[in-house]
């Protein structure tokens, strides 16, 4: 009943498909399309999407020299390594403390992770703001990184995941005379990876992404990260340079596509592990 | 265990390392601020690049610009006491009032009053007043603009209208706008720069005649006939002009693509107006249409250097340099780099500064044949200034949605302004 | 009368890959049919052919005389049993139960939820449903059950309730897909009896996939042993045991499994293997290749050299309580042979080294190259050896 | 993570059932307590760091927070004076806070449904063939990893109203041209279409795992059970099978979109005429642009409560509904 469809009914999923992903692509093709005309045609050309004039070079050549692009992808890929690395060090014990080891306080220290679920970090960003302030820490990569070392959404995901590995892997472990640390990143990490690699592409595409916390927390175009580079970029050009904006747009979001492009594979198998697991 | 979380961490500390080491601050280095890039960062670039050339012991860097005076005025007082602090700021005229009441910034009177060579230098009086509040100078004038009206010649024509004589007063801007409008093909007859900040409404007010408040600045001045005559005038832009309720960047981009035909905006746009326009059609401008022929002014759009060290060693070398970027070197590369008016008399006509200029750039022209006309930008008291004019702004808005009358959207305006002033 | 279920040439393919071929099958009104195979064989594809979930790529489907070979599963009146059993979760066991029947019993709009309930012509259907619910829920002793949901129940219970489920809608055909194996042993053995009783009170044809031989054997009227797609012998559980018509029946059916001996065939007709000749008459040509296939319970073990017997060494002995094992390696051959004795028999044997094997004629099973049995060389219906092997010691 | 997943499991719903201990053989005795007291030592020294961070990053931070919401506190300005629940009462008839909170619910409105009915629409295009599946997969998620201020620029360029290719197309077709962004009417709407045309990929993805756990026998017996058409089939066993994947996805989405500030803060800030101001971005506004650190706090307080209340009424009514244990 799945997977085998009457030829008209498969036409109709594929015309139907592709008319979606048409629309769904339409951002996308226009931006290469804007990256590549010269500013007269961008006003002009209407619906056209090959250029009459090719300003590529002109356009790219703005987008990686008005702002300092290859220092901000690199801020961004800091920033976002740093804050994944953090969040599975620090979360990946704690979760498996809580699906695993028994202790008195550990439905509280629960009732604490999902309430730090609902707290989104926007809401906080005042105190944490002027903690950063009084540390003397805005305008720095930390500032960046270390409001996201903690991720109570890893330490949901990692027990939910680790709760799913037999007991019978833990006493063995406990028997060949593993410590708990070690139970961790032994036994544990090597099991979870299929949940932390897809932990690991949520987060990087959140943090990625996030214009919130480096829009307060950095003035200083050397340390932005991507979106907020872009911001300056635009700001730069007063808006009415889209070819030279589209281009930063391509320069600045490529790297997260091909990132996913890559990691696909591994990203929709740990989706689907972890749940079917969980 | 160990070895595992080494291997964790290694790349990290790299990471990190590769992160941390943030700029260290030399003594002859000079942190400087400024807001809209989009006119601004050419220019900056230059002065910076001159003054280098000239002072070899002092390092020039650029924090990053803020997109308006607002936001740049709101980063300066966030950063107010940090180390995040710039050496200079260049803060919009209308917000220097705040700096002053609180304390924020250096006041700049003393070393005025050590420097002989000053006013030799061009920086008469008249000038350092555009910077002074309550005695004190808070800053020198960088650059100074006031409202002009841009115009597509080839729309003009096309709309059977003469592009060598462009209207003179608003009823016919709007007879004008309605020809243009004729034409069809997604072109639209005028556009008026209300969006931003409140200061092309107060084009229209001084144009009356009028002012934002009463004069111990306690209460709402607009919300007599000059005013209700702003609003209403406005309000035939819309309706006599059919000009759409577009965002701020959609008009810029929608005059430089030629689908307006008459557009009114500061003349310090003029550079990234013509740069837009490229060869696709005749880019004109005129002097804004008069309103109230003897008492109607414009008001002085730009903005001043402001000094923010407090490091007496730095604030001589930053003293220096903000006597360079306003000074003759500074005009001489701010007017051509943006389309704002020279800040004195003398530098326009000089031909050893922009008299030649001026000859051979007639766009250039429009905004300093207003300048007789040049009032302060208001500066509204109080911690809610930004807030006020944001205010002004959302209120045009409705406005300009036909959403409220013009009565109406007075009355809301004074009623929500009012609040907003100190008690 | 018709045959309750026919199968006529039944093939189909999966791509590249030929899961079925020439399947022919006809299942008596009443009649309990088992398909046991190996995993894979292609015994749970037909079943869901038969089902109408797949479309066999060529042949034709009857029940009861009727074509259904292009009717869709809905349409074709039989109920099956899932070997996950299949339960929608969100429902309980009365509501798993009723939906069958309403699907069939309401019309659409009746079957709106809310509304449908209070449309005059759904009541008394309604009730009509309920009550066969309730008996059926009776018979498979599950009443208390029936407001739980799946998720609330043990395996054994959801078993029933997916009985329940077939059993309610009265289908001309029970499919049931290795409906047991997820049940642990104890209760395995149980269910069995419990489902044939259904079978016999219900007295619908039923078709019984499963890869436990036991299973097959102990349950089915008749058994049909799947390999490769094919289907290799249907025949009634004895026969499939006793005359197993290919070799590779002769493997799957029976427990521990036949031993096998390569044989050649001297100018005589005689099967010889390791030296020895084994078969006096193995109805077969000199040179051919023939396997020689003794059940281990007629395994006939001694302590000295016989005529036709096979010098083996003991390996190791297996004591299973009613039985004993006896494993043994001949010479030249790979696979040990197996004997099974009583326990008293292979107590005294097990620790000769040494020992000789033979198989009564009647007992020897022979195949040829192409695994298909010879016919004529077991002619008695009763095993051959049955209570003589242990007394040449 | 999604299907029987983690989180549709336990994201709300158990505000804490009793867990599932690792099973225990051995029965109780004085040799088990120092095994415990050793175990309970180990998972303390294990969550030491995170509680630190929570400490930190969490708890700290939210006290501030309620301290600070409670007072007219500014930025830069040393003194400041205790206002009590004043400071909430002054939100109640701020006019400007409580226009971001109706723009904020009709935002999350728009995008909730349309991203969760179009992502599972899509799931179940995908799911129903076989070609191109992974092309599709891909395609549609590609929306979710691209950067949000860059694609932002983008839509800001799409949605011109006067040469933006959405109104050319438009116009194409015959129709009038939308002053999209500013319009006060439309500049929602607008900038809740590109929130969904950013959200039913992810939701297309969680509703594909969803799918893909669904065990087929489920479709067959239903199947057998009468079930004709597809749409029977999908009310029989697809749409009640999903049902915890769906109450995950709209929790997300939720949770998401009453989230938006990076298309505020690119495209409208809040315009025109505040009908684009959004909670985020008011916060934003009041706390660091226009330094009321007092009544931002106070709005970030209202706004989690709020989250927290959303969330929590609407896992109690769901939750009873899609969970089937």
């Amino acid at each position: 009943m799945i997977g085998r469809l009457s030829p008209p009914a498969r036409a109709a999923r594929l015309a139907l498909l592709l008319l979606l992903a048409g629309i769904v692509t339409f951002p996308f093709l226009f931006m290469i399309s804007t990256s590549l005309k010269p500013q007269s045609e961008v006003f002009a050309s209407g619906l056209a999407l090959v250029p009459q004039h090719w300003s590529a070079a002109e356009n790219f050549a703005k987008a990686v020299t008005r702002i300092p692009m290859a220092r901000i992808l690199m801020n961004g890929v800091i920033v976002c390594a740093s804050i994944v690395v953090f969040q599975i060090v620090f979360a990946l014990p704690a979760a498996y403390a809580l699906a695993k080891l028994r202790f008195r306080g550990r439905e509280i220290v629960l009732a604490l992770v999902i309430l730090g679920l609902l707290v989104p970090i926007h809401a906080i960003s005042i105190p944490l703001y002027a903690a950063a302030r009084s540390l003397n820490l805005l305008n720095t990569l930390s500032v960046l990184v270390a409001p996201f070392t903690l991720s109570v959404f890893a330490i949901f995901l990692f027990r939910q995941f680790i709760k799913s590995i037999p007991d019978d892997l833990i006493l063995a472990a406990r028997s060949d005379g593993l410590s708990e640390n070690a139970i961790v990143w032994r036994i544990i990490l090597p099991n979870a990876w299929p949940a932390a690699s897809a932990f690991a592409i949520f987060s990087v595409v959140a943090h990625w992404n996030d214009l919130y916390w480096p829009l307060i927390s950095i003035s200083k175009t050397e340390l932005a990260t991507p979106p907020l580079g872009l911001l300056f970029f635009r700001a730069a050009e007063a808006g009415d340079d889209y070819g030279a904006l589209m281009a930063a747009t391509v320069v600045i979001t490529l790297p997260l596509i091909l990132f996913f492009l890559a990691a696909q594979r591994l990203f929709i198998e740990g989706m689907t592990m972890t749940g079917l697991k969980g | 265990m160990k070895t595992s979380l080494k291997r964790l961490l290694a790349p990290l500390a790299l990471l990190l390392a590769a992160g941390l080491s943030t700029f260290g601050a030399t003594a002859a280095e000079i942190t400087v601020h400024y807001p809209m890039p989009g006119f601004f960062k050419t220019v900056m670039d230059q002065i910076a690049a001159e003054y280098m050339r000239q002072h070899p012991d002092v390092k020039i860097t650029f924090t990053s610009p803020s997109p308006t005076y607002e936001d740049g005025l709101q980063l300066m007082l966030r950063q107010a006491g940090t180390a995040e602090m710039p050496d200079v700021s260049f803060i919009g005229l209308n917000r220097l009032r705040v700096l002053a009441e609180r304390n924020i910034g250096i006041d700049l009177t003393p070393f005025i009053k050590a420097d002989a060579k000053i006013a030799e230098e061009g920086f008469s009086d008249r000038l350092l007043a555009l910077a002074r509040f309550n005695g004190k100078q808070m800053g020198l004038a960088f650059a100074t603009s006031n409202p002009i009206f841009y115009y597509n010649a080839d729309l003009v024509k096309k709309a059977g209208g003469d592009p060598d004589h462009p209207p003179k007063t608003w009823d016919e801007v709007f007879a004008l706008a309605a020809k243009i409008n004729a034409l069809g093909d997604g072109v639209t007859g005028m556009a008026y720069r209300w969006q931003g900040d409140d200061w092309m409404f107060s084009a229209l007010l001084f144009g009356h005649g009028g002012t934002m408040l009463s004069a111990d600045e306690k209460k709402v001045a607009f919300d007599g006939p000059e005013g209700l005559a702003s609003l209403k005038l406005i309000d035939r832009m819309v309706k006599d002009g059919k000009m759409p309720a577009l965002t701020s960047d959609a008009t810029v981009q929608g005059f430089t693509a030629g689908k307006i035909g008459m557009f009114f905006w500061t003349t310090g746009a003029l550079r990234s107006i013509i740069n837009g326009t490229g060869s696709k059609f005749e880019l004109r401008t005129a002097p804004m249409p008069v309103i109230d022929a003897a008492k109607g002014r414009l008001p002085t759009g730009g903005n001043a250097a402001v000094m923010f060290t407090t490091d007496p060693a730095k604030q001589k070398a930053v003293y220096e340099f903000l006597k360079f970027a306003s000074g003759p070197f500074g005009a001489s590369v701010v007017v051509p780099g943006t389309g704002y008016v020279p800040n004195n008399d003398l530098a326009a006509k000089d031909d050893r500064y922009l008299g030649k200029f001026y000859q051979e750039n007639p766009l250039f022209r429009a905004g300093l044949n207003q300048m007789n006309l040049m009032i302060p930008w208001y500066s509204f008291p109080g911690n809610n200034g930004v807030k006020v004019t944001q205010t002004i702004v959302d209120n045009l808005a409705q406005l300009v949605e036909q959403k409220t009358t013009p009565e109406e959207t007075l009355k809301s305006m004074t009623a929500e302004v009012q609040k907003l002033l100190p008690r | 009368m018709s045959a309750a279920v026919e199968l006529r040439g039944i093939g189909k393919s999966f791509g590249e890959t030929r899961i079925l071929e020439e399947i022919d099958l006809a299942a008596a009104q009443g009649e309990f049919i088992a398909l046991v195979g190996p995993s894979g064989c292609g015994k749970s594809t037909l079943l869901r052919i038969i089902a109408g979930l797949e479309q066999a790529d060529e042949g034709a489907i009857a029940l009861d005389g009727r074509d259904v070979t292009g009717l869709r599963a809905a349409d074709r009146d039989m109920a099956m049993v899932f070997q996950s059993y299949a339960l929608y979760p969100h429902l309980t066991a009365r509501q798993n139960m009723m939906l069958p029947l309403a699907m069939r019993r309401l019309n659409a709009t009746q079957r709106l939820p809310l509304v449908g309930r209070f449309l005059g012509s759904a009541r008394s259907i309604l009730e009509e449903m309920a009550r066969d619910v309730e008996q059926a829920a009776a018979t498979l002793k599950i009443s208390a059950l029936l407001d739980r949901k799946p998720a609330q129940m043990s395996g054994g219970q959801r078993q029933r309730v997916a009985l329940g489920r077939a059993l309610v809608r009265r289908p001309q055909a029970f499919l049931m897909d290795e409906p047991l194996s997820n049940l642990d042993a104890s209760l395995r053995v149980h269910m069995r009896a419990e489902i044939v009783e259904l079978h016999r009170r219900a007295g619908v044809v039923t078709i019984y996939v499963t890869h436990d031989q036991e299973e097959a054997l102990g349950m089915a009227d008749r058994v049909a042993v799947m390999m490769n797609g094919r289907i290799l012998q249907i025949a009634d559980p004895m026969t499939i045991y006793r005359e197993p018509a290919h070799l590779d029946v002769a493997c799957f059916i029976g427990s521990p499994r036949i031993n096998l001996l390569p044989l050649t065939i001297d100018a005589a007709g005689r099967g010889i293997c390791g030296g020895q000749v084994l078969v006096e008459r193995a109805n077969a040509a000199q040179g051919e290749r023939v396997t020689l296939g003794v059940r281990p319970e007629t395994l006939v073990v001694h302590a000295e050299p016989q005529a036709l017997s096979l010098k083996v060494a003991v390996t190791r002995f297996e004591f299973l309580g009613s039985d004993a094992l006896l494993h043994a390696r001949a010479a030249g051959l790979d696979a040990p042979l197996i004997a099974k004795l009583t326990p008293a028999m292979a107590t005294l044997l097990q620790h000769h080294g040494e020992l000789h094997v033979s198989a009564a004629p009647e007992a020897c099973l022979l195949f040829d190259a192409d695994g298909q049995r010879i016919a004529g060389t077991q002619t008695s219906a009763l095993p051959a050896s049955f209570g003589r092997a242990s007394h040449a010691a | 993570m999604l299907r029987d997943g983690p989180l549709r499991e336990d994201l709300m719903p158990e505000v804490l059932p009793p867990e599932d201990l690792p099973p225990r053989g051995a029965p109780r005795d004085a040799a088990r307590g120092e095994i415990d007291r050793h175990e309970a030592r180990a998972a303390w020294l294990l969550s030491l760091p995170t509680l630190v961070l929570m400490l930190l990053l969490l708890v700290l931070p939210c006290a501030a927070l309620v301290a600070l919401s409670l007072t007219d506190a500014e930025l830069g300005v040393p003194e400041m004076h205790f206002l009590g629940l004043d400071a909430y009462l002054n939100l109640l008839t701020d006019r400007d806070f409580i226009r971001s909170f109706r723009n904020t619910a009709v935002y999350v409105g728009l995008v909730t449904p349309a991203s969760v009915v179009l992502g599972l629409v899509l799931a179940l295009l995908i799911e129903a063939g076989t070609d191109l599946r992974a092309f599709f997969r891909s395609v549609f998620f590609l929306p979710v990893v691209a950067l949000t201020v860059a694609m932002a620029s983008v839509w800001q360029y799409l949605m011109h109203p006067s040469f933006g290719p959405i109104n050319l197309m438009l116009k194409l077709v015959g129709l009038p041209s939308v002053n999209w962004l500013g319009s006060s009417d439309i500049v929602l709407p607008a900038l809740a279409l590109i929130g969904i045309w950013q959200a039913v990929g992810f939701n297309m993805v969680l509703f594909l795992a969803g799918l893909a756990g669904i065990n087929r026998d489920l479709y067959a017996a239903a199947e057998m059970d009468g079930a004709r058409s597809a749409w029977s089939r999908f009310w029989t066993v697809t749409w009640p099978m999903l049902g915890p994947t769906t109450l995950f996805v709209v929790t997300i989405t939720v949770i998401n979109a009453v989230k938006v500030f990076e298309t505020v803060a690119t495209l409208t800030q809040g315009g025109p005429a505040k009908s684009s101001d959004v909670l985020l971005w008011t916060i934003y506004q009041e706390g660091f642009v226009y330094l009321h650190v007092g009544t931002a706090s106070a709005m970030a307080v209202v706004f989690i409560v709020v989250l927290m209340a959303l969330l929590l009424v609407q896992t109690r009514i769901l939750e009873r509904k899609v969970h089937y244990t």
